[in-house]
């Protein structure tokens, strides 16, 4: 399809998928041009916590620095933050791509386009009965693995103070008819617990409470982790998730309605903290970026692959809900499909 | 007649055998010995007095033999190979020959970390097999080892050996002990029975081979105390296996002493019914009061006087 | 006498304790003043020699920050680190050097905040401790 | 003493070339996927397939869960593409006796079941043998209680005949899941799907699981599909009890939707057919291989340890990459998507037809050498060999240039060397230096 | 080879307190192989000594070097110019390379660093087991390649002994019984029948250590 023209392949979006996409692209000789809309590069994965123990959890959040330090030393592989694209022609082999910086608008020629969006934690405060963005103390899994990474401790907003008693509420966002997001996540189950074992290992005094639907696994070797999460006595498994939180204006505790089996009845259990773990969305910008380019939606909202010679490749979460670790193979696996495109097969 | 013990004139007239044990002091007090052969007397044919046991300092074997003949009882003495090299052993044989000594059972020994010597040099220069082909050699063909120097006189020894029957590898017990009647055994004592079914097994092979037509086989009875000492033997010393059915019959039991007495009278008539055991060994370790009870319960008495 | 300020020597793996150092720093993050940062490709390139000479040319304290267990580039580095460290510590005993004067702290690319954190308690540990006897300054 | 980690080194180690050859162990479908791709490239590819048909675990597959084709029909044109590819070889009934040497010059000895011995020399090596399945107990006594796989070819059968199995029709099936492999997804995205297309054949159909695995893309959809068409979901703590009945067998677990514990009572759900996920084992000959192969096994005999600086395809040896169920049991998209990223690194290795060492490399002084074996035993990528007297034993004292002094001391491969210094720090003659 | 460990500590530090130099001496071979005198473990104990030392104020001054064999003649003379500078040697390869230099230099005094244990097989990475005790007279043709001299508590030539239970010794439990080892590897040989010959005893006086410290000669290599 190329007519052997030099011109390189642009990436969207910086976060992990399309560091790797951009890293094994260049491993091949192929040039590339990587764009970000945020200020700086790694995307939602930059942030998020080592959620180690006693061993390491294969949280894969330190794999995500590495390969950003790895791209940062690359200075062959050219990189534009605070960069949106804003228009698209010419075909596949050579498209002509407007991107604006800041106002400025400059025009590239690319032999090909991946999508690397990406996606959003679920906006919590969508879920009025748990009160995020009105209760103090319920906070989404990102702050709390954000607290971690940037503070080392973990604290209640109202006061400062550790909290003895954490309840995390799985499937927010994810597997929920009422807002339409008829999807698993895949991740939160995982990580949830992850972030419990962690703060055990830290704070052996702190109690977690995990309220569940269907525990997912992640991993080779999350059978021994999920077995060792089951005999730790401070975590507590309840299939059920809670109707509604409230809270007391004045200590800012919170109490929390489920339905509790052990004890055969709806409850009303207090907590110090409640964690909400938040599923994945589409990107905002993704729909616009979608628009631009002629991508659909699949049936659960996220980008729909294109037809193959376009010349047009979706790669990451955005295409559907993955952990970093698979995030990357699909990276590996569209730099080839890109190297074969470029190739003329 | 090999060196016409008592022991060997019962064997030969076809009585069934009885020997005990004896343990000689842990100092020079005869008085020690006196008392244990007066319990014995009458009660057996001949009495193994042991030879340094478990490696724990005591009187040695030759002087107590000694002194057990002055008290009118036969010993059979028992020899290691573990404290002496072959010179002292042959050298202690002509003592022995000349005290009026006349069995001898050839021991390995006991390892000597197992006793109160931890740090002594152990010898080893013979096994038992060695030692009973020696003193087999000395008495047939009056030449010590190496084979050139004539002995004048009789070193007239009956020699007896050990065997194991409960030891690993099993299969090849027998013919360990067949290999010990090559090398002129006269007579074995077995370690204490009280896994039956694998003594009769172990009976049945010997039979098989031969042996026990060359060789007189005592069974070795050890009466327990105590359900504590049987748990304890079964625990920590290698070689011996008691059934649970043993030790639950002495745990149950309203007085321990008793129940192994009846326990060790019962293996005794067992014991006599099988073919090729041509006597028993009672080891009543530190209970020797005990033997002149166990050999009346059993039907072992009187003792057959023998010319 | 001046207040004591341990000089701790601190082996960082190049996989995850100089990325938490360089995360340290960018958020300017508290370290002790006296401290001797020595770069090595995998902790498992630390000899327990290397534990020993860096106590006895001079060091209160020594710190080796490895990654993870079954977090590690080369998968054995911090296992046969775990065994040196072990074996260093048998021999200090023997020497009368105090136990805390050597330790391993599991860190991860991400782990900044951690980083410094056990670095300021170990400096206060080894105030408290004292000076290592066994030095030859 | 401890600074200098590292000694400068001025000349840099020389490059190793590699021939666009490689070798997949393995012929199931992500084998024959890295084949095809990597033959396009103009790659050599030779598939040692221990079997005799090429496939692998997906022959017991025929429907996808996500898209309406046939899965023996996409085999099928896949092993037709394979064999039009003139860069493709085949080796049926193969087995890897041995595996000599590194990158650049892997010497790999191959049996095949008719005999022959060939000895061939890949630059790089893809595992993708698979994991194995075997009938979970309960199934052994035949009865009523069949596994997965069964139920699939089954269904192929009956195409649109109403169901029989063994001449009976069945109208009642039931799905148990989570008995065992608790941790892997395979048997809910299939028990799902066969509960969709049985109950389009008019069965009525339960699903019992502990905890139901929809976290792959699409399967909450299909579950939602399968909630429509009327398929019952039951959850369990404790696992069910299956008795069999005269005309059936039946399933028997305590209702989870009742509050109260000690209220619940018992469902019995007496159906034709019970059907339980096979056991997803480790293939006893992964095991082998690894020995073979010098790759490090994680914990149930899976291939490579769960390590996430590991990205999931590359092993502890360079060039030798793995894929697809031999590390871990996972759907059909996961286990492609994993092939892809293999023909990834194939590619990005054999670019330029040279492997230059960019990471510090060990490097042995072979006077000091005691030849004690510490550093072969103790490197985790199997770097370090002792080439005693061999013809390759070039290894000349790097003080006296002539080569004639041969030396039987261990010798670090370059192209093979991660550069950590595990065996600097171990050699008890503190003989061996990083040289950067 | 030859198996060694290193020598409590403090026994070291104990007979090296009257000097304030020496030379730490390893050697390359056997001792490096079983990581007890290697220059590895040759530079970890100098550097514990010295700090030991410099901790009770007396420090001792470590001059360290490792020849390849300490058993030769002429890796000794490599010595010679260091042994001139120090009051005392502490030496970490086996008794033989003590020994050497205890020869060569017969004015300084020598320590030993290491304990010389046994002639022994590497069973495991770290793992050493006793095989064989120099006797001079080898009888493994008799038992299977499995020597009882080395390997059996009490020597036995005709073994088991009455203590061998589950394939173990019963003065160590963790020790495998030899003559269970010769009773297998002859039935999977399928020479059960050897082992029903007796023995004689062995002729301790041919070439064993009984026979006093022996010399090996070869007339057509002596210079």
């Amino acid at each position: 399809m190329t007519d052997g023209n030099n011109h390189p392949v642009l990436i969207i979006g910086g976060g992990i998928s399309g560091i790797v996409c951009a890293l094994e692209l260049y491993r091949l000789g192929v040039p590339v041009t990587l764009i970000e809309k945020e200020a700086s590069l790694g995307g939602l994965a930059a942030r998020f916590c080592c959620k180690a123990s006693e061993a390491c959890n294969k949280c894969f959040a330190c794999v995500v620095d590495k390969k950003l330090k790895e791209i940062s030393e690359q200075s062959q592989i050219s990189q534009y933050t605070s960069t949106e694209i804003t228009g698209v022609a010419g075909g596949p082999g050579n498209y002509k791509v407007s991107l604006t910086k800041a106002g400025k608008v400059s025009e590239l020629a690319a032999a090909a386009i991946v999508v690397a969006a990406g996606v959003d934690p679920y906006e919590a405060s969508g879920k009025g009965e748990y009160g995020y963005g009105v209760i103090k103390n319920v906070v989404t899994a990102r702050d709390l693995g954000e607290m971690l990474r940037f503070q080392g401790q973990i604290y209640r907003p109202s006061d400062g103070k550790l909290p003895q008693n954490i309840a995390f509420i799985q499937c927010v966002g994810s597997r929920d008819e009422s807002i339409g997001n008829l999807y698993c996540s895949q991740v939160c189950c995982a990580y949830a617990l992850r972030l419990i074992r962690a703060i055990r290992h830290k704070y052996p005094e702190v109690n977690a409470t995990f309220l569940y639907m269907d525990i997912q696994p992640a991993g080779a070797s999350f059978h021994d982790f999920l077995n060792a999460c089951r005999e730790d006595q401070g975590i507590r498994f309840i299939r059920s998730l809670p109707s509604r939180v409230y809270h007391s204006p004045v200590t800012e505790d919170l109490r929390v309605r489920l339905a509790d089996p052990e004890r055969g009845e709806v409850v009303e259990e207090p907590f110090d903290m409640v964690v909400l773990s938040v599923g994945m969305v589409l990107n905002k910008e993704a729909k616009t970026l979608a628009n631009l380019l002629g991508l659909g939606l699949n049936e659960e909202g996220f980008l729909a692959s294109p037809a193959p010679g376009k010349g047009i490749f979706v790669t990451g979460a955005c295409a559907g809900p993955k952990d970093i670790d698979r995030s990357i193979t699909h990276a590996k696996s569209t730099a080839a499909s890109v190297h074969n495109f470029l190739q003329g097969r | 007649m090999k060196s016409g013990s008592n022991l060997e004139k019962v064997f030969v007239n076809g009585h069934f055998a009885v020997t005990a044990e004896l343990g000689p002091p842990k100092n020079n007090d005869v008085s020690v010995i006196q008392r244990k052969v007066d319990f014995l007397r009458g009660y057996v044919d001949a009495v193994n007095v042991t030879d340094n046991q478990t490696a724990i300092v005591r009187m040695s074997s030759i002087a107590t033999s000694a002194f057990v003949i002055q008290m009118g009882m036969e010993p059979v003495m028992q020899m290691v190979t573990r404290d002496r090299n072959r010179i002292a052993m042959q050298s202690d044989l002509f003592g022995a020959t000349a005290l009026g000594i006349k069995n001898i059972v050839c021991l390995t020994g006991d390892h000597h970390t197992f006793g109160n010597q931890v740090n002594a040099k152990n010898v080893h220069d013979l096994d038992s097999v060695q030692l009973i082909n020696m003193v087999k050699t000395m008495r047939d063909e009056k030449t010590l080892m190496g084979g050139e120097e004539k002995i004048e006189g009789d070193v007239n020894m009956f020699i007896g050996g050990a065997a194991n029957p409960f030891a690993d590898p099993f299969e090849f017990r027998a013919l360990r002990t067949a290999k010990k009647a090559a090398a002129g055994v006269d007579f074995i004592q077995t370690q204490c029975i009280y896994d039956m079914e694998r003594f009769k097994e172990w009976m049945k092979m010997i039979r098989d081979l031969g042996v026990h037509e060359k060789v007189h086989i005592m069974a070795g009875i050890t009466p327990l105390k105590s359900a504590g000492m049987a748990r304890y033997m079964a625990k920590n010393v290698a070689g011996i296996t008691i059934p649970d059915a043993i030790i639950d019959r002495m745990a149950k039991a309203a007085k321990g002493s008793e129940e192994g007495i009846k326990i060790c009278v019962e293996q005794i008539q067992e014991v006599r019914e099988i073919e090729g055991v041509h006597g028993v060994h009672i080891m009543a370790i530190e209970w020797e009061q005990m033997i002149s009870k166990i050999t009346e319960m059993a039907g072992l008495l009187p003792r057959p006087k023998v010319e | 006498m001046s207040t004591f300020e341990p000089k701790i020597v601190a082996f960082c793996c190049e996989q995850s304790g100089l990325p938490a150092l360089e995360m340290a720093k960018t958020l300017k993050l508290k370290m002790p003043d006296n401290l001797e940062l020595v770069p090595v490709p995998c902790s498992g390139r630390i000899e327990t020699l290397y534990l020993l000479k860096a106590l006895e040319s001079g060091a209160d304290g020594v710190v080796v920050f490895a990654c993870y267990e079954e977090n590690c580039q080369y998968l054995q580095g911090n296992v046969r680190l775990k065994s040196r460290v072990g074996y260093a510590k048998q021999i200090m005993t023997k020497i009368g050097l105090e136990g805390e004067r050597l330790e391993i702290f599991h860190v991860a690319t991400n782990s900044g905040v951690k980083f410094s954190e056990f670095l300021m308690q170990k400096a206060d540990q080894l105030r408290l401790l004292g000076p290592n006897l066994g030095k030859i300054a | 003493m401890y600074r200098t980690v590292y000694k400068s080194k001025t000349a840099a180690p020389a490059p190793i070339n590699l021939k666009p050859e490689v070798l997949i162990m393995g012929g199931g479908i992500v084998g024959m996927t890295v084949a095809r791709e990597l033959a396009r490239e103009g790659v050599q590819v030779v598939i040692a397939e221990k079997g005799e048909t090429l496939g692998g675990g997906a022959r017991d597959l025929h429907f996808f869960y996500d898209r309406p084709a046939d899965v023996q029909k996409w085999m099928g044109d896949l092993i037709s593409t394979l064999e039009g590819e003139g860069n493709i070889h085949v080796l049926k009934g193969a087995k890897l006796k041995r595996l000599d040497g590194q990158l650049g010059r892997f010497q790999a000895l191959v049996r095949t079941s008719d005999g022959m011995e060939r000895t061939l020399s890949p630059s790089a090596v893809v595992v993708a043998t698979g994991c194995i399945t075997r009938p979970a107990e309960a199934m052994s006594d035949g009865s009523r209680c069949i596994g997965s796989s069964e139920m699939e070819k089954l269904l192929a059968e009956s195409r649109d005949l109403p169901l029989t199995w063994k001449g009976q029709p069945v109208k009642t099936v039931t799905f148990i899941l989570d008995l065992t492999n608790d941790d892997i997804k395979i048997h809910t995205v299939n028990a799902i799907k066969q509960a969709v297309i049985l109950r389009e054949k008019g069965c009525q159909v339960a699903v019992v699981a502990r905890d139901l695995k929809v976290s792959a893309s699409g399967i909450e959809l299909l579950y939602r599909q399968a909630r429509e068409k009327g398929v019952l979901f039951f959850k369990y703590d404790e696992p069910p009890v299956v008795s069999h009945t005269g005309d059936g067998i039946s399933v028997e677990i305590s209702d989870m939707t009742v509050l109260r514990k000690e209220e619940r009572e018992t469902v019995s759900l007496l159906s034709d057919l019970v059907i339980i996920g096979e056991t997803f084992a480790a293939d006893p000959e992964t095991l082998e291989l690894c020995r073979v192969m010098k790759l490090r096994a994680g914990t149930g005999g899976v291939l490579m340890e769960d390590n996430p600086q590991f990205l999931r395809v590359m092993s502890n040896r360079r060039g030798i990459f793995l894929a697809g169920g031999c590390r871990f049991p996972q759907v059909i998209t996961e286990s492609l998507s994993e092939a892809h990223a293999v023909v990834q690194e194939v590619k990005a290795l054999l670019r330029g037809g040279v492997y230059t060492p960019v990471n510090p490399v060990a490097e042995v002084d072979p006077p000091k050498c005691a030849v004690c074996y510490t550093c072969v035993r103790l490197c985790p990528h199997a770097a370090i060999g002792v080439e005693r007297y061999g013809d390759r034993n070039i290894y000349s004292a790097p003080a006296e240039k002539n080569g004639d002094t041969l030396w039987g001391a261990a010798r670090v491969d370059p192209a093979a060397c991660f550069g950590c210094g595990i065996c600097v720090a171990e050699c008890p003659a503190r003989a061996i230096t990083l040289y950067q | 080879m030859i198996k060694a460990e290193q020598k409590p500590f403090e026994e070291i530090l104990e007979y090296l307190a009257p000097y304030n130099k020496i030379l730490l001496s390893g050697c390359g071979a056997c001792v490096t192989v079983c990581h007890a005198g290697g220059e590895k473990e040759g530079a970890l104990l100098a550097s514990a000594l010295r700090m030991a030392r410099q901790k009770i104020g007396k420090p001792l001054e470590i001059l360290e070097s490792t020849p390849a064999r300490q058993c030769e003649p002429e890796f000794a003379q490599e010595l010679s110019d260091t042994i001139g500078r120090v009051q005392a040697i502490l030496s970490v390869s086996c008794g033989v390379g003590v020994q050497t230099l205890a020869r060569h230099f017969p004015a300084t005094q020598i320590f030993p660093g290491v304990n010389t244990t046994f002639l022994g097989e590497t069973v495991a990475h770290g793992v050493w087991e006793e095989r064989c005790q120099a006797c001079g007279d080898c009888i493994l043709e008799k038992t299977a390649g499995i020597c009882p001299i080395a390997r059996c508590a009490k020597q036995l030539l005709n073994g088991p002994c009455g203590g061998s239970s589950n394939g173990k010794c019963e003065i160590k439990r963790e020790t495998d019984c030899a003559w269970q080892l010769i009773y297998d590897r002859s039935k999977s040989l399928g020479q059960l029948h050897r082992l029903t010959e007796i023995i004689p005893a062995k002729q301790w006086g041919v070439q064993s250590r009984d026979s006093g410290p022996r010399r090996i000669v070869r007339e057509d290599l002596k210079v």
